[in-house]
């Protein structure tokens, strides 16, 4: 077999992403640990993420309501294979917990890290709050991780 | 083959930023052609969205706009290219009698990232990419072809895209004078800052719907083509994927390609010379209205621009004195047109 | 609220059997490589393995250049010149840089290839193409 | 829809790195095949479907390099892409393009090279304010909903290591598996590394280098050029809500494959899909998806899935083979992965599928899935 030759092209790249309305009014309410979701008026389903049409009724969703920083654990899992994170091209070593977490208030779940990472000690239904970094800054990673309510 | 009505059309934009984010926007031009079709998001059958991952800066990018263009729990399907190619399928799936409502969707934002440092990426990686070579320099270059043996040409590219940018109402384009644009800088020469059509962000929908022509326009015909990716390979002084697109879609409606006349022609130039391009693939001459409301120059966003042109040509047959009238509209994407659609809408009874 | 988000990720693009040949014979032998479609009798640069328009595969490699013409170029401002060149003994033209300094270059012009001192099998291997002065300097 | 059919199909070999090809060329080797396989020439094709995600390899509009190689060159050509479902979803559109009266022969080309990348560093270029930050690629994503999964059905990790086992040994029938292993046990699995709880290794689909074609005729032309067209008896499609935790129980009640399977066998007169259908080639990205398909599709009433495999039922020789060609889990080229299920399900009802065909087969389904809970269901039969 004769060489085979490859061309290394490093993508470095940016974007400005827009939040839109309600994620800005959200992301404002995570800079003071308050969370809310919006709320649809025919089906009542409570979203997080806050966004434009509840898309099974496509109706626009402008209420807000209030949601717990405590919840309930859905799904869980521990991570075990590194993973590369595009946005720092570090990679992200294993084992961590994640999980699926219904917090008080909303109906959907939000995907997030847990502070467990023993299979054993994880299971669903399990009641979990969040644990906030020092410093917010009106993002998602405001949130360190969930922890166990004991 | 029934008959594929355009029952409505809806546009955001084209500014220079949108300041929405994805779905709040695409979900503006969504709402118009709704509204435009009077019919609810209950009577769509299936979606065909136009976007590009590397645009959006996400993977899957149908993903965030599956909920804004009412495609959750139905069929849809993302077309990575221009608008008009979603269009194309769009009316396959029509004609198939696979669905009867159809809406087709596309968005862009060039405002969150550099396009030309995007485009590079749509190069060939091993003999281009490397290079630095993009959409804007493959334009230069086959703008350059052309300008050889015509001295007269960038006096005309000026004129010509002095005059599309004066009958823009988009607010995007700069008015500029001939001189003022034979003096912008050199961006690709020959093409220089003026000749370019101004970046933005904006969405567009359509709804196609079989039926009659009663109703208003029709989408008789549609075409597309995919040239050779290295423009050593093509002979730039022609748009021939366009002339095969264009002959395709006369074929569907049923037009000789050489006897096919038309009242309004909306062809996507990202610069002047492409509309000199345009017109020696599809042999329009001078009979043609062409782009009145200031076409690309007066404000483009990629992916969504060839749609843009057909949401124009639809507007204008939909105008008093224009009913029965007959319209070309056209979208390219990649290097030099390497990637060509067109579609020929016939104004309503 | 606009957040810029950045991503970084290494990609790595295999040059396939004409490519790999082509970049290898940049590399070791200072040389440009074509390849020769036997059905539509045109010698296509840069090497390929298959002809764009007929479709045929398994196309003899030939050596082209280094001698080219300019077919076309582009000036970009902060990026140098872009130019389509049809090497010697080539029927279709690739693209590359045109080195300067250069005044007004014509459509036709004779070019030579310029190769880097340090070569890896990359596309960057040539430096681009200069232009022969007529003097024969 | 109009009757159309399936008169070809051709493979890649698949495998973890194919950097003895470019990616142009590795479209080719599968689009050749294809039409080697449909007795047709380049210049038979009038249009070109191709299906590729498009940041695992860091390209925008991957069709303008590697369109030639899908012979796209002067044809009408488009590029699909809808994350895990563009393969099927692609073979849809083509199936609509070649109903619509305007091509008589469609040719779809899928394929990726995960080699080339970062696969889940692209997958995860989700919503940069919500769950960019936590982004785990399909992995993460998967291994949460077994949790439910397991929690509700009580389903074990060797129930679902014997799909595993299923998948490797009938890929070892299969030329063009990735992975394969005759051999392989049930304990192989449980020994396998622990990816992600409780993932192991071999529970989940690898990343492979591949390409897979069909060639899709008007039911005009796959009467006159084939004796016995795969005819395309219904496609649905359902896609979802945005967000991973939008989805309620995703492999418990995977609303969208239901949906689309439901409509499918509807439009194709099935009632009874363990007894009608003779095999399925289905997206079963994990093993555990497997088990939860069998119960969305119907094979088998909720909570009877672990059964089902445990007693041979979708074995190859079972009474309804799911995955005789070894699966997603034998071979993954994400853009060719959907086009492989349709494919295999192709060649096995126009009896060419070798080693692995099903003897007689006549009606077979193939799905397709995302990560965002996508689905796509397609019906193909041996009659109109």
């Amino acid at each position: 077999m004769s060489e085979r030759v490859s061309v290394p092209i490093e993508m470095v790249q940016s974007w400005r992403y827009s939040s839109g309305d309600s994620m800005e009014r959200f992301s404002n309410g995570i800079r003071h640990k308050r969370i809310e979701a919006v709320k649809c008026g025919n089906c009542q389903r409570r979203y997080l993420p806050p966004r434009p049409v509840c898309g099974n009724c496509h109706l626009s969703l402008t209420e807000w309501v209030p949601v717990s920083d405590v919840g309930t654990l859905e799904a869980w899992t521990v991570v075990y294979l590194p993973f590369l994170d595009g946005r720092t091209g570090e990679l992200r070593d294993g084992p961590y917990g994640m999980g699926l977490i219904r917090l008080d208030g909303s109906d959907t779940t939000l995907n997030h890290f847990l502070n467990q990472n023993d299979p054993a000690k994880l299971a669903v239904g399990m009641r979990m709050r969040i644990v906030w970094r020092d410093e917010l800054h009106g993002a998602m990673d405001d949130i360190l991780h969930f922890e166990e309510v004991s | 083959m029934r008959t594929i009505r355009i029952a409505g059309v809806g546009e955001t934009g084209p500014v220079q930023q949108d300041r929405r984010s994805i779905p709040e926007m695409v979900l503006g031009a969504v709402d118009l052609a709704l509204a435009d079709a009077q019919i609810g998001h209950g009577e769509i059958d299936s979606v065909v969205t136009a976007s590009v991952d590397l645009f959006d800066g996400l993977t899957a990018s149908n993903i965030a706009v599956t909920e804004v263009v009412g495609a959750v729990m139905k069929p849809e399907a993302r077309i990575a290219g221009d608008g008009l190619a979603a269009t194309v399928h769009g009316a396959c799936q029509i004609w198939a009698h696979a669905y009867d409502t159809v809406l087709v969707v596309a968005h862009a934002k060039t405002s969150m990232a550099a396009n030309g440092k995007l485009t590079q990426w749509a190069m060939d990686p091993i003999h281009l990419q490397p290079l630095g070579v993009n959409f804007s320099a493959a334009a230069g270059l086959q703008a350059n072809v052309l300008a050889q043996h015509d001295r007269h040409a960038e006096k005309r590219w000026a004129r010509l895209s002095c005059e599309r940018r004066a009958a823009g109402t988009s607010g995007m384009a700069k008015k500029l004078s001939q001189s003022e644009i034979l003096a912008s800088e050199i961006t690709t020469s020959p093409l220089r800052n003026g000749m370019c059509a101004p970046l933005g962000d904006g969405a567009c929908a359509v709804v196609l719907q079989a039926g009659s022509n009663a109703g208003g326009p029709v989408l008789s015909g549609v075409g597309h083509d995919l040239e050779a990716h290295g423009l050593g390979d093509r002979n730039l002084v022609h748009w021939a994927g366009l002339t095969r697109a264009f002959d395709r879609a006369c074929r569907v409606a049923n037009l000789p390609p050489a006897d096919a006349r038309f009242d309004l022609a909306e062809p996507s130039c990202f610069y002047p010379h492409e509309e000199e391009l345009f017109l020696r693939a599809t042999g329009i001459d001078g009979g043609t209205v062409i782009s009145p409301d200031g076409g690309l120059m007066a404000g483009c966003v990629p992916v969504v621009a060839g749609m843009s042109r057909l949401v124009a040509a639809f507007k204008w047959l939909r105008q008093t004195g224009n009913a029965g009238k007959r319209a070309l509209v056209h979208g390219h994407w990649g290097p030099a047109g390497q990637a060509q659609a067109v579609a020929i809408v016939d104004g309503g009874l | 609220m606009i957040r810029e988000e950045a991503i970084k990720i290494p990609f790595q693009y295999a040059a396939g059997t004409a490519g790999s040949e082509f970049l290898i014979n940049l590399r070791d032998h200072r040389q440009l490589t074509g390849s020769r479609c036997s059905d539509c009798e045109r010698t296509l640069a840069p090497a390929r393995a298959y002809c764009p328009d007929c479709g045929r595969e398994g196309l003899h490699s030939v050596n082209i250049g280094p001698g080219a013409e300019l077919v076309s170029w582009t000036i970009v401002p902060d990026k140098g010149v872009f130019a389509l060149v049809r090497p010697d003994g080539a029927d279709t033209a690739m693209l590359h840089k045109l080195l300067g300094p250069i005044d007004d270059p014509q459509p036709g012009i004779r070019l030579q290839v310029v190769f880097r001192e340090e070569r890896s099998g990359h596309i960057n291997d040539i430096e681009g193409f200069a232009i022969v002065q007529e003097n024969g300097e | 829809m109009r009757p159309v059919a399936i008169i070809g199909t051709g493979q890649t070999n698949h495998a973890r790195c194919r950097d003895d090809v470019s990616q142009p060329e590795l479209v080719r080797e599968a689009a050749s095949r294809a039409l080697d396989d449909a007795g047709l020439q380049p210049a038979d094709v009038d249009a070109v479907i191709l299906s590729n995600m498009e940041l695992f390899e860091g390209r925008a509009l991957p069709e303008l390099w590697v369109g030639e190689g899908a012979f796209a060159n002067g044809k009408p050509c488009m590029k699909i892409a809808t994350g895990g479902t563009s393969g099927t979803s692609s073979c849809i559109a083509g199936f609509h393009q070649a109903a619509s009266g305007l091509f008589d022969i469609v040719l779809v080309v899928g394929f990726e090279k995960h080699s080339e990348g970062h696969t889940q560093t692209g997958m995860a270029l989700t919503d940069p304010f919500w769950d960019r930050a936590v982004a785990s690629g399909a992995l993460g994503n998967f291994a949460l909903s077994i949790s439910q999964y397991m929690a509700e059905r009580g389903v074990s990790e060797e129930q679902a290591a014997r799909v595993a086992v299923k998948s490797r040994r009938n890929a070892a029938r299969n030329p063009h598996a990735h992975l394969s292993d005759a051999n392989a046990t049930i304990e192989d699995v449980l020994n396998s590394r622990l990816l992600a709880y409780p993932i192991h290794l071999m529970d989940m689909c690898p990343q492979s280098d591949g390409a897979a074609a069909i060639v899709v005729a008007s039911g005009d032309k796959a009467r006159k050029l084939s004796a016995k067209p795969a005819w395309v008896k219904a496609a649905a499609t359902r896609h979802e809500q945005p967000y991973i935790g939008d989805i309620e129980q995703r492999l418990l009640t995977m609303r969208t494959l239901r949906d689309a399977s439901r409509s499918a066998y509807a439009t194709a007169g099935i009632t009874e899909p363990l007894k009608q259908l003779d095999l399925a080639e289905i997206y079963e990205p994990v093993t555990y998806a497997e088990l939860a398909w069998y119960e969305i599709l119907g094979f088998c009433a909720e909570g009877e899935a672990g059964h089902l495999i445990e007693a041979g039922v979708t074995g190859i020789d079972g009474e309804l083979p799911v995955n005789p060609s070894g699966g997603v889990l034998s071979a993954n080229p994400v853009g060719a992965t959907g086009v492989i299920r349709v494919a295999e399900a192709a060649a096995q009802i126009l009896g060419r599928a070798g080693a692995h065909q099903i003897e007689g087969a006549k009606t077979a389904l193939a799905t397709g899935y995302g990560v965002y809970a996508w689905a796509d269901a397609v019906i193909l039969g041996s009659a109109v």
